[in-house]
């Protein structure tokens, strides 16, 4: 089958149906992911096609999801749970902080832990509180759990694919306000490796990085800075536990320069452990200091201020010319 | 006998058991509830009739006082929440809110519980008790700010006693139980009361909340509207016997009401109140009604449930049974139904207009409210901020 | 009737309230329960007398196979885990262990739920069940590496199929749950049972697990030892009727046994056991017994209960009352307990000099197992410690 | 009365038993903080002395400590809750973020959030797991908490009065293994604001920056490297959220150099946005890339190991060395 057009939404779609139609222990687990579909159809149809003893639409307690995901990842199935938004994971906080991610080590590795928790996440579609959320840094900080998010259709069928045979639990960050974007999804290529980053865009004045939602925007800030004569390289993290520290050096060593972007507060966000990691890497390669473009210390905002709040197109082009200016 | 089960329902087939779920060969331990559907407490028939038996008897006397002008009164607040909420559902479809969640079917249980409380009592609401809202008196335009995405809420929740709308399920139950617990430390012979869903009762806080308001005797109300639906999810996906008999277990009693008769709610809630107020601790309330439109404007109930549950349930529609009372018992004539049903158009267009009219807010206020004493990144964050707007304005 | 109401105790005041907590003037609509204590299912006295009543009927058909053999083996295990477990105390003060969590008291409770269990059944305990890990077959000196720490549990579980000791309170009835939740799905009959305590009741996860058992019929048995304490805070800090009737709110039985009969905890566990084997789904059993240490070797009961409350279980003692059993009934003798006493002097031995010569672990055990599929950073951080460990030898 | 000697242990009681004193509203709540006393015996006598009324037992649930605690301050008082032990907070983290830290915003001000939660954190104690872990970045991250830590016994009794005082949620962590250290406490004194640094040692080479427990290991490695020639300055943080930039900024634009040291693990621990911060401040002052020392990418280790994961002495001297040799 050659590579088809598909939203980010239907490549996840797709995928989930794959990894069913693969392997019998796959389950997928989540409120309203039944009948409904979830309710960003990310599960559609596939109770229907797999019945209710493997998509299994679950109380409304976040906490339970996840604990009995991992009762049953102990007894040998993949359970992929989904949390209907980023804000409503705290519930299950404790599980995923305290047993799913410190299970296989407290087993002395004889036991897996083959959970993926799907979290759609991110701003700007307009939803009330809870709704918009990044909360990415409060969990690759947790040793024992993998972060990762795709950017585009391609990542989003793959990485799909990899997080769920993988034997360790890895947190998927879905980045919602992209679930309609359409790309290429070659269902028989050979991906590239879950935690690898990937150069979106090739240049040479600077280096912008930047994983799920904010990719696009980068995309864009590249494309606006080229008319300007800069030659921004996008590199796309994909990864933020663990981060493709290597691939980001080469870049930054080409570059010399580096702006993190995410929708996530700045402070100890993502970018600040990327900021410090290849200051440290790049000491004497970097002409300006890595500048971070992201969210606020203040609550996710109210839907008519989450333009201003998230991180656009001015702002990283604003980043961008600071760091040239240094 | 030692031994606590309910058999009011059969047990559940896991979904992926391969067992036979027949029944057990030998005499289980079981005994006590009965294995009969549970009983609503109902003082008004679906038609329209006042029930008077054994069954709802304890309640009786707590709407004794209920005069034809206090029932004109229950009917109007549901009629003009009801109008309030269709309008706010068209101003949603015609884009001037991101949002609404329609409490369409629920009135009863709202202004009912709602018309329960007195001035002192507090109220901890989800995110869909418009109809509690207006009983406190909070201007219902003040409840669309969160809904168009001007604010996360925002009126004060001291001057009507009415708490902000919270919407991580289930967590305002236990800022209900601590305000209770404080209420009790004053001495005060105020009652709390908090609302939530079928759906929440799953939650570990509202459990927790169960634990706290019974081990320290807090004097707070748990009043669930059961509307049968969590989003797409029926009870059945929440629960295995009725939830009123889940505050047993906790130590207090638990009742269920027929969520669409106003008077009954009003008269179970009026109970529990009192309750609380003796000192006597929580009780949870199960209104059982029904969410006649769909979760929120964002649903889509075609895909889960069948058009004849909802007709089913139109048939008990909470306004029509009090309607029918009203013009069967003469409470209130002709001229009452038109008057009010100009008094609904004008609420309509004032809540029409109001949201039109609503600001957005300034952006600033990215940064305001933050933290009560202050914090220096927030400072630092916001004089950025402002500079980089500036630098747009220096450029034209 | 539409109430469910536990008149059991007392409402309890709120530690704050001012005001009158005296009984209610109006008929409340309390019903069904009984005020009376919650009566135990015994069936033998703290005298060692086998009873057989009405109220125990329904459990003496799950010990009458029981041989003089079996009864022998039950007082063996639990002789046996007391050796050990006072064994460990005494490594402890002597500086081996870190720390050691007593099950003093508690072995009729452990050593029974045990026993009732087939091997193809999955144990979840907490931090306590030495006498379960005992009976399924855990080498004792296996538990003792994460008191002493070298580790933080470390066996596999699924050789014994006995999960690690958890100690975050309560998380582990939701991995039961889950894991019973898999055993339906595949069709087997085996079955699960999850150990806590009456201070784990309180966590919301012990209510999900209540929760999701029940709508899913997962075969899981809950299994409270309810020793009395949480630490330092009695059970009428956890709850304010007998844990037991709990389970009824969630739609399946509970039982309260008397934890420190050993044969009564074998027949219910077994009854409870037959149930999730059958497809009747969850049970909560609580086993009403007693911690007779402190909570932990760090803890200092003194500080808050009397003496005599522990006299008063003392003459409940476990095992105690087996040996009086069999001792009056014939069966066994003295040749029977002598070669036990010398059993149980090995035992503690052995013990002893495995936790002694317990190696430390290789210092870059702490790179280990922290992934399966390993993990860049750890990779870094692994080489530069290495790197940094060399550094030293290099420096001598 | 003049200044007295005592445990940092004793401090926070006095303090604790002072805020009862001054103030009926508020409120001490908690497993095991009554008769007990708290398993570190940090509440010790005060129910006792102040009642059970305001000196509270709770049932064993996190979330509902806090959660009621919420309540609580809805109500006018102002309580403060204990945490048995840092890992055990996770459960309380739902109420901690979705509503402690946001009901002030949330109500547009409207409502006040005076609630102190007491966290006992770190290692070096040799205990199981669980007991030793140091999450306090997964707090500075959320807008709307405040986060401190003293590393002095009169720290510890002027830092919870004014996290008493403070109408915002404060997390505040215990360096448990300090506990029974002994300081100077002057009960009368004027103590610094709550969110400022402070010079512990004054230096000229390396500025060493840290909180709670590991302010001692720096202030040892100070006088270390004093001997070997090297003047090393130490400024204790106290405060994680905010940070003291401008006083960090102040050391290190005269040092030059500067090595962050926390427990917590380094991958987007607190240093990782002080490395990121102070780097963008103070580009073209640093000799030397911003060093970290800290815990590993790993689950909290078995006791035998934790002498080995936690930054010691050594550890220090080392990043130090590193850092000079820039
Ligand atoms: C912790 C949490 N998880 C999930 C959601 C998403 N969600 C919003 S409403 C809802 C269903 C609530 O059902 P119920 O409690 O019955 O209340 P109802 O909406 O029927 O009034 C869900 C799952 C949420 N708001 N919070
Ligand atoms: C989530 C959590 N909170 C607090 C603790 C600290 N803690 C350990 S044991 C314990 C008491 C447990 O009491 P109970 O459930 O009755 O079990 P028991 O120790 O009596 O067997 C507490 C509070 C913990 N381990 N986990
Ligand atoms: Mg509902
Ligand atoms: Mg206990």
């Amino acid at each position: 089958m050659a590579a088809e057009k598909m939203s980010i939404a239907k490549a996840l779609n797709e995928s989930l149906r794959k990894a069913l139609e693969t392997d019998p222990k796959v389950l997928i687990m989540g409120e309203d992911v039944g009948k409904l579909g979830g309710v960003f159809r990310i599960t559609d149809g596939l109770q229907k096609d797999f019945g209710e003893d493997r998509v299994i639409d679950t109380p409304l307690a976040e906490s339970g999801i996840v604990g009995t995901a991992i009762g049953l990842a102990l007894r040998g199935y993949r359970p992929v749970v989904e949390i209907q938004f980023d804000g409503f994971v705290f519930p299950a906080y404790d599980q995923i902080v305290t047993q799913l991610a410190k299970m296989h080590a407290r087993a002395l590795g004889k036991v897996k832990m083959p959970v993926v928790v799907r979290i759609p996440y991110g701003g700007a579609i307009g939803a009330v509180e809870h709704h918009s959320e990044s909360p990415e840094a409060l969990f690759a900080h947790v040793a024992g759990l993998k972060v990762v998010s795709p950017s585009t259709a391609s990542d989003a069928y793959w990485m799909l694919q990899q997080a769920i045979q993988s034997d360790d639990p890895v947190i998927f960050f879905e980045p919602k306000r992209r679930y309609w974007d359409k790309g290429e999804v070659d269902v028989e290529a050979i991906p590239d490796a879950l935690h690898t980053s990937r150069v979106a865009k090739a240049g040479t004045d600077i280096t912008l990085a930047a994983y799920g939602p904010m990719v696009k925007v980068c995309l864009e800030a590249a494309a606006a800075a080229a008319e300007e004569g800069k030659s921004v390289e996008v590199v796309d993290l994909r990864s933020m536990s663990p981060v493709d520290f290597d691939g980001l050096q080469r870049s930054v060593e080409k570059t010399r320069r580096l702006v993190v972007v995410h929708e996530a507060p700045v402070f100890l966000g993502v970018g600040s452990e990327i900021a410090a990691r290849i200051t440290e890497r790049c000491f004497y390669h970097l002409e300006a200091p890595v500048l971070r473009v992201g969210g606020y210390h203040a609550p996710y905002p109210p839907a008519r201020l989450e333009e201003e709040y998230l991180p656009g197109l001015d702002r990283v082009l604003d980043a961008v010319d600071r760091s040239l200016a240094y | 006998m030692t031994v606590e089960s309910t058999a009011a329902r059969k047990p559940r087939r896991s979904s992926g058991t391969k067992r036979a779920a027949g029944a057990s060969t030998r005499k289980t331990a079981a005994a006590a509830q009965s294995a009969a559907e549970p009983q609503l407490v109902q003082l008004l028939t679906p038609e329209g009739d006042r029930v008077e038996t054994a069954d709802n008897a304890e309640f009786l006397p707590y709407v004794e006082d209920i005069t034809a002008e206090d029932l004109r009164g229950l009917y109007r607040d549901m009629v003009l929440t009801r109008r309030f909420d269709s309008e706010a559902t068209s101003l949603q479809r015609q884009g001037e809110l991101g949002l609404w969640a329609s409490l369409l079917g629920q009135e009863a249980a709202q202004i009912g519980s709602g018309r329960a409380l007195r001035d002192d009592d507090y109220v901890f609401p989800t995110y869909r008790e418009h109809g509690v809202a207006w009983c406190r008196g909070v201007d219902p335009t003040n409840l669309l700010g969160m809904f168009r995405g001007v604010n996360h809420g925002g009126w004060d929740p001291n001057s009507n006693n009415f708490h902000l709308y919270t919407i991580v399920i289930g967590s305002q139950t236990l800022h209900a139980t601590g305000y209770a617990m404080g209420v009790a430390k004053d001495g005060a012979d105020s009652a709390v009361i908090a609302y939530f869903g079928d759906g929440a009762s799953s939650q570990g806080d509202v459990n927790e909340a169960f634990t706290f308001s019974a081990v320290y005797n807090a004097p707070v109300v748990f009043f669930c509207q059961n509307n049968q639906w969590a989003i797409s999810e029926p009870t059945e996906r929440q629960m295995r016997v009725p939830l009123y008999q889940r505050a047993a277990g906790f130590g207090f009693p638990g009742v269920r009401v027929d969520g669409n008769d106003v008077l009954a709610c009003l008269a179970v809630t009026r109970w529990a109140l009192e309750r609380a107020r003796r000192g006597e601790g929580p009780t949870l309330v199960e209104a059982f009604t029904y969410r006649m439109g769909a979760h929120t404007t964002s649903d889509d109930p075609t895909r889960y449930r069948r058009d004849e549950e909802r007709a089913a349930w139109e048939a008990k529609d909470p306004i029509e049974r009090l309607k029918a009372h009203l013009l069967a018992s003469g409470d209130a004539d002709e001229a009452f139904f038109a008057e009010l049903e100009q008094e609904s158009e004008k609420l309509g267009k004032r809540v029409r207009e109001a949201v039109r009219s609503m600001p957005d807010p300034d952006t600033m206020a990215i940064f305001e409210n933050v933290y009560a004493d202050g914090h220096a990144l927030v400072d630092e964050e916001r004089a950025e901020f402002a500079a980089y707007l500036a630098s747009f304005e220096e450029g034209h």
